[in-house]
């Protein structure tokens, strides 16, 4: 049984005095593909905000390698592994698309990897964050949080707004993550890709988990898919 | 011919006090995007500092600056740590009242021990000695002023361009959710970024003391060129501000030498004229 | 007189990267056209251009055989062009109904009516009422835009860009940040849509495009590479390498 | 009965120095005679305005007048403040004693007015007739550009020429000056042998006598004259740099007779932080003044400033009067140069122009 | 067919019963501070005159989010023109009035063709050089302005004839207080009124503004042109009742403290500005007598106290307290 690398325990969050997240308990393992997926404005985003230390916690344990983290700031907890590509991209715009890749880097990082994996972001190296298409925004994101090395990634809606062939191959890279030990916790709203791509899934309604399984159990289950999801046929 | 010259070695001279004396809000300011109407406070706190230790225990000009812009930094330190720390999060307007009401307190706490009369700062003579440049005669002082400001252009540039901490302050400033996310120890940046703005702010306090004396309400007496010169030179520019400052200089002393009659209303018009022209000041970066 | 939209060489540059090269498209009135391409590829700057955010190097702009090409932003709107943005770009601190509320006033140009409140007219407010149900917005109306989760506020951006009624809509990735459940929400959306309005759409949901669009335009490097049906450019071998890749086909 | 006086000054800001300086001087002036005059207790009221700024001094002389039942009004720093009470003390009847506002037609406003101040006029006139006895031929003026600067300008350029001397340049510099650079390169290159200067005691004077020393003015031998550049509260922080400076002017607070000597003892003794200056003497004489008043016509406005009219008296400055017509005080004008006295500056004193009135007046 | 338009337009800006909570508040407060504060009505009447002030920059800053520095450009200008109005032309109160309104206007409109345009840093820099302009204009032109010692002469007939300026001040107070009384219910009217709205979205995003259709530049000059005109009352209203004009008017310092005391009272909220005035100045007034050496400290502990605590401004305190007292239970 491979160790718990993330659990969260009767979390509850929000925003200012509201609270999205009720009780929200999950865990993570060592090397594992979880995907979290669910309606609009159900506290995806919040879920992996909080994790990060960017919401406010009113109760629960957040512990990450067996150590409680809710105290920490975010960047204490990006130093203990954890990456997140926010849903807003958030980009630094008065820094150019290297400078944004120089803002992440830890431990001996080089941006050469990044340019190797997007070269469209070589080409843009000198130009003002602000200036970036969506895309290639969605991929300098992606990037500068994998030049902080991070254990576990979290990664909310990373495909958003990608062309097709840059998905597949950004679905490949974090396969290939995946298989080099790294963990990674995807939220997406293409259940089809998020189902392929994931061993685990866990689909939030209501700032709580109403399904925890395996990707396969969901893949051939329709009518649970339907439910909760209120998705037909995933298509492809 | 000569009235050229003068004009342009008095108009740098006096650009470069204006550098001096600006030069830590367009770090708190510019760089930071504090509305930070208190960076008069905070050189008049050096400029109050040095005059207490050169007039009343005679300490020599130079170790009473270092003395003096140490101990603006050890009360900005604390004083980040507790108040300014909030104030970043606040809207402009917000960060405008916050600032004002800290200018305030600055004011009236010099005001308390020393007065509201001017504060000299004692230097040593020969620094207002005549030099002559052949053409010019200019005090020593000014020479001084120039060659530190040079030196402090060239260092806050490299500083904020080619170093890891002017990334991640700048990646700071703009997100400071994302940057903390990377693994950014924000709060440390910040503070430090903020004790550097305000000992600069004291060390323009000190040398600009000769053209702008210090007395308590310095800060907001003088609020206007500070702003003038920030803006001139673009926001989160020190280059910018840099040439602002040596522009403003130049442009004022010329009107001083050629309309002096109605210089004021030549300079104001000329930054209107300016900002008409460049609404983002002289340099700004990427946008 | 043609009717409908008419672009006739296009070209934009920043600084020395060229986006927009010589770009020559019609969108006939009722058209349901959908704009492809790899990320970076002008898209975006396109949109831009029609709808007179960015001025054009060159290159002209006829809407029903008018010359726009000088006219502002907001003379465009009133001209009948409106575009939702790529990243939402909404009144995060009016509720979702004064969302909705101040476009369809400023259509009908109420804004110099000083004497009257700005939400007593009851045909208005009819409008505002029939658009959040439209998008299911009902029970967020009174709440601040800035409270919304993403995908809400996506779908606010929507009804808020149709409330202008325009007659040449630019929908930029509109269902970016739309779960697929919901993605049915702006088909049907934009199936419902009246025949006289032309639909630029730029999405890189496949399905979505297929299911909309009867004409697609796929632009790399910021020139049109190609133009045909769906069939056509799910065929075409250039499209499949630059951007479908081999999940499509 | 209490007779009350309302003092009408700046105690707070950046000007707050004027009514520091007043409220001293009055409580020396009480510390040393008392606060009865004729069976009559006066109270002396203080009313802040922040500065200059007409609709707080006339919102103020309302409160004292109506609320306070004051019988005097005194005081006013700024020349607006003064102005704004003229149509009160007109309907009111009430005089008001002007311990400062400087320009001379304020007294034009109101028969109520009194002044114990100065006027440029006054200071400006004999500095040039010094000037000229004294070697100037030719002078060039830089004043601060503002109407007590233009006064000065004026007073001084008509009197020199008048004594056959030659303006041969008009400066006037922009009141937010800070670098006097390029007016001193202008002062150079006019080819005057003396410069007349103007400007507000302050960070301004601060400046130009710094540009003034440090630009080798006095090497190239331009002599200096001034009026109230030098002030007692501003200038040891002009430092060695004003040592010399000539100025002409109505009051130093080392002007040796005992009177002035008492007065610096008890002001010493009283608020031994403190340095006399002009605006204490101001003060001072106008406390002098509001008690003869008193003595003279108890609380009838009309009756005390026919009273006031031709009084005369020893002050520490030396003898005044009041002029009947333009009811200003007439006094010396002494010529003075900065010198140090022991940890101080001072100016000392070293010749005088005798019984000058407001010379302004009629212009 | 005039009175109903009136009767609308008053119903329309007092919106319902509820409304007129603070109307009667307002009112019920003019008549006790006049019966409360006899002798302070001077005061009082600077008070109500910086409230049309404050409350006009509301409009601008609260409402079109335009933060400028150089509001007393048309303050100054409407006194100027009122003072110079009644000393060469009519001494009409009401005439001077509208007089100081049209050259607000005026100004608010030249100056906002330039300032409008501009954002940020580089708008409140230009919107003070303007007013140092101006400033220093008035401050040359000695022949027409009396300089530095200020415009004298004016003197005021009767207001509609019949009511005279008093030595109290009661008749100035009224006068402040009706002008006053009237913007605040224009601006009712307006910030309620489609056009109302518009501002609040170009505050918000004046770039989804222009992608509405929006001429945002426009509306930004016809905001600031009305905000300007009810500057340029307030400025008149101040010389009339001084009696004297000062280039003081045009002070940096005046506009920078208008912005102080409409952020103290909560801006985009008519009544923010006038607590926030209140606050204020009375403040300011009571501190400063009381201890005039060291009052600023009040002052500044009071800025920073309420920024920290009340972020929404003085006018969310109750708000606050009732929020408090119901978590409490
Ligand atoms: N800044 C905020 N302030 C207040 N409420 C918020 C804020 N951000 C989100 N919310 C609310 O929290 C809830 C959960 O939002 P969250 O962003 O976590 O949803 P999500 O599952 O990520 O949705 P999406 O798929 O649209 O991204 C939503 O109802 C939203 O309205
Ligand atoms: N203001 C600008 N200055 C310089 N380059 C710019 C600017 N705006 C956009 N670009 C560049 O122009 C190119 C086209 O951008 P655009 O946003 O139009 O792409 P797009 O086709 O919409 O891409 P995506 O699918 O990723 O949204 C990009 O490479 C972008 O970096
Ligand atoms: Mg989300
Ligand atoms: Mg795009």
């Amino acid at each position: 049984m491979a160790e718990t690398l993330l659990e969260l325990e009767n979390v509850v969050a929000g925003y200012g005095e509201t609270h999205i997240l009720r009780n929200l308990s999950l865990k993570v393992v060592q090397g594992e593909r979880l995907a979290i997926i669910g309606r609009n404005g159900v506290g995806k985003t919040t879920t992996l905000n909080t994790v990060m230390g960017l919401t406010r916690q009113h109760s629960g344990t957040i512990r990450l390698k067996g150590q409680p983290i809710d105290r920490l700031p975010p960047h204490k907890r990006s130093r203990l592994g954890l990456g997140l590509v926010p849903q807003t991209r958030d980009i630094f715009p008065s820094l150019t698309v290297e400078e944004n890749l120089q803002a992440g880097v830890r431990n001996g990082a080089s941006i050469e990897e990044a340019y190797d994996l997007f070269p469209r972001l070589k080409e843009r190296r000198r130009n003002g964050g602000r200036q970036l298409s969506g895309g290639e925004q969605q991929m300098l994101a992606v990037a500068r949080t994998l030049m902080g090395k991070p254990d576990i990634i979290l990664l909310d809606e990373p495909l958003e707004g990608l062309a097709p062939v840059i998905c597949e191959r950004l679905v490949a890279v974090f396969q290939e993550l995946s298989r080099r030990g790294h963990t990674i916790v995807l939220v997406e709203q293409h259940t089809a890709i998020a189902l392929d791509f994931a061993e685990r899934v866990i689909i939030i309604e209501q700032g709580g988990i109403v399904f925890e399984g395996a990707a396969s159990e969901l893949k051939s289950n329709k009518e649970l898919l339907d439910r909760h999801v209120g998705i037909a046929a995933p298509h492809h | 011919m000569t009235v050229a010259l003068s004009i342009v070695v008095d108009g740098i001279a006096y650009g470069m006090i204006l550098f001096m004396i600006s030069v830590g809000l367009s770090v708190t300011m510019g760089l930071m995007r504090i509305v930070n109407l208190a960076h008069g406070g905070f050189a008049l706190l050096g400029g109050a500092c040095a005059h207490v230790l050169t007039m009343r225990y005679g300490m020599p000009f130079v170790p009473a600056l270092a003395a003096s812009v140490i101990a603006v930094i050890v009360i900005a330190i604390p004083l980040e740590r507790l108040v300014y720390r909030h104030i970043y999060r606040f809207s402009e307007l917000e960060q405008v009242l916050a600032t004002i009401g800290i200018v305030f307190v600055m004011i009236a706490t010099v005001n308390l021990f020393l007065g509201s009369t001017l504060l000299t700062i004692r230097m040593p003579p020969e620094v207002s000695l005549p030099v002559n440049l052949g053409f010019k005669v200019l005090p020593l002082h000014r020479i001084i002023v120039i060659v530190v400001g040079l030196l402090m252009v060239t260092g806050l540039y490299l500083l904020v361009e080619r170093t890891r901490f002017g990334i991640y302050l700048r990646a700071a400033v703009d997100n400071q959710n994302t940057a903390a996310s990377l693994g950014i120890d924000t709060p440390k940046v910040y503070l430090a970024a903020f004790a550097l703005g305000a000992g600069l702010a004291a060390v323009g306090g000190i040398l600009g003391a000769e053209l702008l004396p210090i007395e308590a309400y310095y800060p907001l007496r003088y609020m206007v060129l500070f702003l003038t010169v920030v803006t001139v030179g673009g926001m989160g520019s020190i280059v910018g501000s840099f040439i602002a400052a040596l522009s403003l200089g130049i442009l004022d002393t010329a009107g001083r030498y050629l309309l002096p009659d109605v210089g004021t209303i030549f300079f104001f018009l000329a930054i209107i004229a300016l900002l008409a022209l460049r609404p983002n000041g002289l340099l700004v970066r990427p946008s | 007189m043609t009717s409908g939209l008419r672009i006739r060489n296009l070209s934009k540059n920043f600084g020395g990267l060229q986006v927009a090269r010589n770009i020559t498209l019609d969108i006939p009135t009722g058209a349901r056209a959908a704009l492809i391409g790899p990320n970076g590829a002008g898209k975006t700057t396109f949109a831009n251009l029609i709808i007179g955010a960015l001025q054009p190097s060159s290159g002209s702009i006829h809407l029903d055989g008018k010359d726009i090409s000088q006219l502002g932003e907001a003379a465009r709107v009133r001209a009948g062009i409106a575009k939702t943005f790529q990243i939402t770009n909404l009144f995060k601190d009016l509720s979702v109904r004064d969302n909705i509320r101040l476009p369809i006033l400023e259509r009908e140009h109420r804004t110099f009516r000083f004497l009257e409140r700005h939400d007593g007219d009851a045909a208005i407010e009819a409008e505002v009422e029939e658009l959040l149900a439209d998008f299911r917005l009902l029970p967020l109306a009174n709440r601040l835009v800035r409270s919304l989760a993403y995908g809400q506020q996506r779908l606010v951006e929507l009804a808020l860009t149709l409330s202008l009624k325009p007659r040449i809509l630019i929908l930029d990735e509109p269902a970016a940040g739309v779960p697929s459940s919901d993605s049915h929400l702006i088909v049907d959306a934009i199936k419902r849509l009246p025949t006289y309005l032309s639909v630029l759409i730029i999405e890189h949901d496949m399905k979505l495009v297929f299911e909309v669009a009867s004409r697609i335009i796929v632009l790399v490097n910021g020139a049109v590479l190609v133009e045909g049906t769906p069939e056509e450019i799910s065929r075409d071998l250039r499209v499949r390498e630059l951007y479908l890749g081999a999940g499509h086909g | 009965e209490t007779i009350k006086v309302g003092v009408i000054a700046t105690f707070s800001g950046p000007n707050a120095i004027w009514g520091k300086q007043f409220k001293e001087a009055i409580q020396v002036y009480v510390a040393q005679h008392g606060n009865e005059v004729n069976g009559n207790t006066i109270e002396f009221i203080y009313k802040d305005v922040g500065g200059p700024n007409p609709d707080a001094s006339k919102a103020a002389a309302q409160e004292l007048l109506i609320r306070e039942g004051v019988k005097y009004l005194a005081g006013f720093d700024f020349t607006p403040n003064a102005l704004a009470v003229a149509p009160l003390i007109n309907q009111a009847k009430v005089p008001a004693i002007i311990f400062n506002a400087a320009t001379s037609a304020i007294n034009k406003q109101s028969k109520y007015f009194v002044r114990t101040s100065f006027t440029l006029w006054q200071v400006a006139v004999p500095a040039a007739q010094w000037a000229a006895k004294n070697g100037a031929k030719k002078v060039v003026t830089a004043v601060s550009d503002y109407n007590p600067g233009i006064d000065a300008e004026t007073a001084f350029g008509s009197a020199f020429e008048q004594q056959g001397g030659t303006i041969v340049e008009k400066i006037r510099m922009p009141l937010q000056t800070t670098d006097f650079a390029p007016f001193m390169q202008r002062i150079k290159n006019s080819g005057a042998d003396t410069v007349f200067a103007f400007l507000p005691a302050g960070p301004a004077t601060f400046a130009f006598t710094k540009a003034y020393s440090e630009n080798g003015l006095k090497e190239a031998g331009i002599g200096f004259i001034g009026t109230g550049e030098t002030d007692e509260t501003t200038i040891d922080a002009l430092g060695e740099q004003a040592i010399g400076l000539t100025t002409a002017y109505h009051y130093s607070d080392v002007h040796t007779s005992d009177l002035n000597r008492a007065f610096a003892a008890k002001l010493g003794e009283l608020f031994p932080k403190s340095r006399a200056n002009m605006a204490s003497m101001g003060a001072y004489d106008g406390a002098h003044l509001i008690y003869k008043m008193i003595e003279l016509a108890g609380t009838d406005g009309d009756k005390a400033i026919e009273a006031a009219k031709g009084l005369s008296w020893e002050s520490p400055r030396g003898p005044v009067s009041i002029d009947p017509t333009s009811r200003h005080v007439v006094q010396n004008v002494y010529i003075r140069r900065v010198e140090r006295d022991g940890g101080r500056l001072v100016n000392r004193e070293f010749d005088l122009v005798k019984s000058v009135p407001d010379l302004g007046f009629d212009r | 067919m005039i009175r109903i338009s009136t009767i609308d337009i008053v119903r329309t800006s007092l919106g319902g019963t509820g409304k007129l909570l603070p109307v009667a508040i307002l009112i019920t407060c003019a008549f006790a501070a006049f019966w409360l504060f006899p002798y302070d009505l001077g005061f009082l009447t600077q008070m109500l005159i910086m409230m049309v002030f404050v409350v006009s920059f509301d409009l601008i800053l609260g409402y079109a989010g335009v933060a400028t520095l150089g509001h007393a450009a048309m303050y100054g200008c409407g006194a100027y023109a009122a003072g110079l109005f009644a000393i060469h032309a009519s001494p009409d109160p009401l005439l001077g009035l509208a007089v100081g309104a049209v050259i607000g206007a005026l100004i608010a409109f030249f100056s906002g063709l330039l300032l409008m345009r501009a954002h940020g840093l580089s708008l409140l820099m230009l919107s003070i050089a303007i007013t140092m302009v101006l400033q220093e204009i008035a401050s040359k032109a000695r022949d027409v302005t009396g300089g530095a010692d200020g415009l004298t002469g004016i003197s005021m007939t009767p207001i509609l004839g019949v009511f005279e300026f008093d030595f109290i001040g009661k008749t100035a107070f009224w006068y402040a207080f009706s002008v006053l009384f009237i913007i605040l219910v224009v601006l009712r009217v307006l910030v309620a009124s489609p056009f109302g709205l518009a501002l609040r979205g170009i505050k918000d995003s004046p770039s989804r503004m222009r992608a509405i259709g929006t001429p945002v530049y426009w509306r930004k000059v016809t905001a600031y042109v009305i905000g300007g005109t009810i500057a340029g009352i307030a400025g008149a209203l101040s010389a009339q009742i001084t009696s004297l004009v000062s280039v003081e008017a045009f002070n940096f310092a005046l506009s920078a403290d208008v912005m102080v005391m409409l952020i103290l009272g909560g801006a985009g909220r008519l009544y923010g500005a006038l607590i926030g005035t209140l606050v204020f100045m009375t403040v300011r007034h009571v501190a400063a007598s009381i201890d005039p050496f060291n009052w600023l400290f009040v002052i500044g502990f009071m800025l920073l106290a309420v920024v920290f605590f009340l972020p929404d401004g003085l006018i969310s305190l109750p708000r606050r307290v009732a929020g408090m007292i119901g978590a409490r239970k």
